[in-house]
């Protein structure tokens, strides 16, 4: 899960990393009262779960309360990456003396949580990995003991010279790793940390990123999520219990079992046809699960046919027809279905479509070529 | 022969009252599988039913389930947020392969989880993994019974169902496997592709091995290097997720491309470098096994 | 450090786990006001250092305001093992199903925190292991990953049979866990954990003692310290530096390092005499420290002569016959002398001494025997 | 020879900068330890001067130190709150040996650096200890040089000043060291009264051990029956805390009666039965040890 800018900061700010102050304005008018009530030069920063908001115009100075509420105006209502932005974060402009990055992740590899700073802040990790990598400090934190003292203030010494600062980021990543545990969080990122005139290290831009299965014991962060600022389709397919991602084809899919989503999106891609979708039903066999795919599939106007590869294992394939029949009944579908079943309960399934004038292949290869054809047809 | 379980596995069920535990627990008693007690706090004393009128006891920990069945073997079916303290609770009781079939465990959890059962000496496969099976010996998990058969191919994989794809497809051909398993899809998980293939590789029944990869991480540019570097028996290797965007989670919590690594082109290219047959399909893969066996 | 039951219990309120209500009063017409405040009857409990309370006549019950007040009256003021009780806790009494003993100290075998729980509650857990070892189920908690549930079950296994108390009883235990490493404790216990009429699992006693080398950077706990309750002449010690205990003997003795002391007041022992006290310098030489030593030592009149067993390391012998010469000088010291010095600065120090017509050895055993003799002529 | 340290140690000071640090980095550098760095954060680049001119050069890690010196052992003199962190850092920097000589370090502090120096591997004296000396070799720690002089016994105690004592009684006695080791008077210690015997059992020029206990714990008794069970040299014992009362702590955190548990009767008699010579006052170890040599 995605968490705004002005919501990471204020986990931040909790566990004690120095955080400028800052609020959120919804309305052009509301970021002008805010901008008044801090005096001087603000920034005025777009809420949205996308990368680059700089370059797309998303971040603004303004020298006034009258020119916030302006620019609040022109940033509030624009897309970014897909995105609607709906709310700005308000904060006094900062006198930058130095920007670092300081950011952990959870690595595969090391299988622990991992620390990555660079002297080379204020700009995307990825791109200074690309660049130079070798401007970019790691360190693996043991779980079992957390970010000791030393290891902060070695990697704090990556990034400061003098000795107050590099005690005051060592501060900050230990607050930092406590922040990232306690939240549950698959990434957590300062960028950039910044020194101002007179020397203080302090977090400017905050970024974190939830483990979804963190959530059922964290509401307190569950409750932070903004559905508002997601596309619908995803929320809609999140409170099914479906994991969903749109994609650019025609040819829309229902799948159980992620390999074999993707397995699927390929193999339509190896005869021709583009997915429309990336659509797992999970393991369980429940037909509502089939009737809110096709809800959700079927509001894309890009999908000329609907395909489904389900391998009955936990998955019943009777459960699966019985979701089909059930949608075809009430909602409206109106591109063909082709469907491969085959596994748990697969004869009951085949009469059950039977009886909804429904056909059904054993094959992933037929049933693929089958939607490739179709949606050509269709073309 | 076979790797990881056979006949001499003396399984417990953790969560055996649960509504997943429970149905798999019944099926795996068909299946053969030597289910010697479950594990549900609470409920210890009671028995379950099993099939055929056989009954499974029930204790209130996996400490008392060992100390009174000599399980050697444990698989768990807990809800995620118990999952991790599960596992080690299965760690601390000394059995020697603990299979996690629960799908959802934070992976912060994880980052402890493996340490410590590292530490313990103990094997773990998984989490978020359909388990294993040895055709015709044990099964372990919740892989589908009515597509494997016995024979020469040793499986190993990151998913579910897609697994099974291969499985039905190797066995509609008449190809046998000695076994089968799924490491699962996690990004952080007990066993990797080496843990199997080096397995496979000592396991004198298994002749030829399928390694289904998808993208997310390096275990398969590393499997890759193992092969090259390790490995007597072919390998036939498949990757999923040819088609997927950057940046976004398809289903499993590992298969995600970060930035331009962990694609599957990269991946099929290291796979192909090191001497490892790679099905373009899923269909592909019975010709590519039939050409090395 | 020792805390009182009533700081206890709320260091253990605040993480989590269920204690009964309960409130301190300093005079018997507070524990009335409380008593009053509760209703019903309550126990009216001495706060203060020491264990057996209970059979000292410093716990008990009250079935109305007025009697509060009469017992309050009692128990403040009494002596319990040389202290005065200067507060009572005033708590409801409960409806008590069942008592159960749990705790936690650090063990040196394991090197671990070891947990400790018996179905024995209420008793002194020592008396339990003497009597019934077999009654305590102890395990050792691995710091790196703290008090795992399932270890929170098995140990709860062996208190309870019901699950619901099994579980209740496995969240305190993780609470306990949490505030015995929060608070720096060397020893956190709850005797006893009591079961009422509806099966609720309580703290109904607690008791947690604080690693002195922890209240440096925990200012709250530190806080808690009650000079009032300690012996003043401890009190004066721990402020001046100096680790002191009182002993019943009538050779006061001054020495550098714990282990040397020791084996000092076992000589005193061996050549017949008595040690008044254990006394040790420390490390450091400040000669503003042996005058606090021997002020605290000459405030004990069954002291009859007093031994100085300074081998000079880091402690400086000049420092500690400086120390001698100006406490000579500002108070008044109405037993003999007996000097031993040996070690570093040795030869400075004899000059130091000798200006003040003061004379030393350099043998253990000759100041020893010096100083018994002179213990037995003063007799 | 010698044990733990000799000639070939290469020295680091953790806390050189500090009073304690700075005044027994010169008497070590004075009595010929090899001392080629000091580790003070924000201190780096500079140089420690020592006796007659020599110079030290100063870092702000210790892995930078051990990086740039080669430093194979560590003293640390840093402050009680910062102690543990300190003895990680030098475990994680790979050290092979390190001294804490730190009175005060809480002891779940070293509930957690027990484990984490075990796993990497590396010896730790102390905490709260008075360090170590090979006499004409090498000096690590506090102990007085002018009280040792070489020899052929080996001495290990849980106490500093009454370890002076004991070397001290020898010296004059004519009897000589090859290493003094204090082991520190806290209740959880890296290296244990056992650790040592092994090492002065296997160093070919020690002929026999003094080892001075104290009240509490068990360690005496252990090393009693390490002594009976895989000593051939002659070991004498003494156990300070005869006259001290139950359930208190007699300075050393470690030097504390717990219930009837860990008293010196008890420890005393341990060692009568198993051939350990205990003198019943510290002087009387000199006859002792003429006995044994």
């Amino acid at each position: 899960m995605n968490i705004h800018e002005y919501q990471a900061r204020q986990l931040l700010r909790a566990h004690g990393i120095p955080v400028p102050p800052g609020e959120v304005a919804t309305t052009p008018a509301e970021a002008e009262r805010i901008a008044a009530g801090f005096g001087g030069t603000v920034v005025i920063k777009a809420q949205v779960h996308a990368g680059g908001r700089g370059k797309a115009g998303g971040v603004k100075l303004a020298g006034s309360p009258a020119e916030a509420r302006l620019k609040a105006e022109a940033i509030l209502g624009m897309m970014i990456k897909g995105l609607t932005v709906r709310q700005v974060l308000v904060a006094p402009a900062e006198d930058i003396a130095s920007e670092a990055y300081v950011g952990i992740i959870v690595d595969r590899a090391s299988k622990r949580p991992v620390f990555m700073v660079s002297r080379e802040g204020g700009v995307d990790i990825e791109e200074v990995a690309a660049r130079n990598p070798g401007a970019i400090r790691r360190l693996a934190v043991d779980p079992r003991f957390g970010l000791l003292s030393f290891q902060a203030y070695q990697l704090a010494t990556a990034l400061y010279d003098d000795l107050k600062q590099q005690r005051a980021c060592a501060r900050i990543l230990q607050q930092l790793y406590a922040a990232f545990v306690a939240a549950g969080a698959s990434l957590a990122e300062i960028n950039p940390l910044v020194t101002n005139g007179t020397g203080e290290v302090k977090a400017l831009d905050a970024k974190m990123n939830i483990d979804d299965n963190e959530l059922d014991r964290r509401p307190d962060i569950a409750a932070l999520r903004d559905t508002s600022a997601e596309p619908p389709a995803e929320t809609l397919a999140r409170e099914a219990g479906l994991t969903f991602i749109k994609l650019d084809g025609d040819i829309g899919n229902v799948v159980n079992g992620a390999g074999l989503a993707m397995a699927t999106m390929d193999l339509i891609k190896y005869y021709g046809g583009e997915p429309a979708n990336f659509l797992d039903i999970g393991g369980s066999s429940n037909p509502e699960k089939v009737v809110n795919a096709l809800r959700i599939i079927t509001t894309d106007p890009n999908v000329k046919v609907i395909c489904f590869n389900i391998f009955g294992g936990i998955t019943r394939c009777d459960d699966v027809a019985n979701g089909i029949v059930e949608a075809t009944r009430r909602i409206h579908i109106p591109v063909p279905l082709v469907i491969r079943l085959t596994g748990t309960n697969e004869a009951e399934a085949l009469r059950i479509l039977a009886g909804a004038g429904l056909s059904a292949t054993t094959s992933m290869d037929e049933v693929v070529q089958q939607a490739v054809a179709l949606a050509k047809n269709q073309g | 022969m076979a790797i990881l379980i056979d006949q001499s596995t003396r399984l417990l069920v953790q969560g055996i009252t649960g509504r997943d535990g429970s149905f798999h627990t019944r099926q795996m008693l068909e299946y053969g599988t030597r289910v010697v007690g479950g594990v549900t706090p609470g409920k210890g004393g009671q028995t379950f039913d099993g099939p055929g009128g056989s009954a499974v006891p029930i204790f209130n920990t996996v400490a008392d389930a060992v100390a009174a069945t000599g399980a050697n073997t444990t698989v768990i079916y807990v809800p995620p947020p118990f999952a991790a303290d599960a596992i080690m609770e299965a760690a601390d009781a000394g059995v020697a392969l603990i299979v996690a079939i629960t799908e959802g465990v934070p992976v912060l959890d994880m980052t402890r989880v493996y340490p410590y059962v590292r530490e313990k000496g103990v094997r773990l496969v998984g989490p978020n993994c359909p388990g294993l099976i040895s055709p015709g010996k044990s099964k372990v998990g919740i892989m589908p019974a009515s597509i494997v058969r016995p024979g020469p191919v040793g499986v190993v994989s990151r998913s579910g169902t897609l697994t099974y794809e291969f499985v039905y497809l190797l066995t509609q051909a008449g190809i046998g496997q000695t076994t089968c398993v799924g490491i699962g899809g996690d990004p952080i998980n007990g066993t990797s592709f080496i843990d199997c293939l080096q397995a496979f590789e000592q396991d004198p029944e298994t002749e030829a091995v399928v390694l289904m990869g998808e993208i997310g991480g390096t275990d398969e540019q590393q499997a890759a290097a193992y092969v090259k570097a390790n490995m007597s028996k072919p390998v036939v290797g498949f990757i999923a997720g040819q088609t997927a965007p950057p940046g976004r989670r398809m289903g499993h919590a590992g298969a995600i491309i970060s930035g331009s690594a962990g694609t599957a082109a990269e991946k099929i290219q290291v796979f192909a470098e090191n001497g490892i047959g790679v099905a373009c399909k899923p269909s592909d893969v019975v010709g590519l096994i039939q050409a090395v066996l």
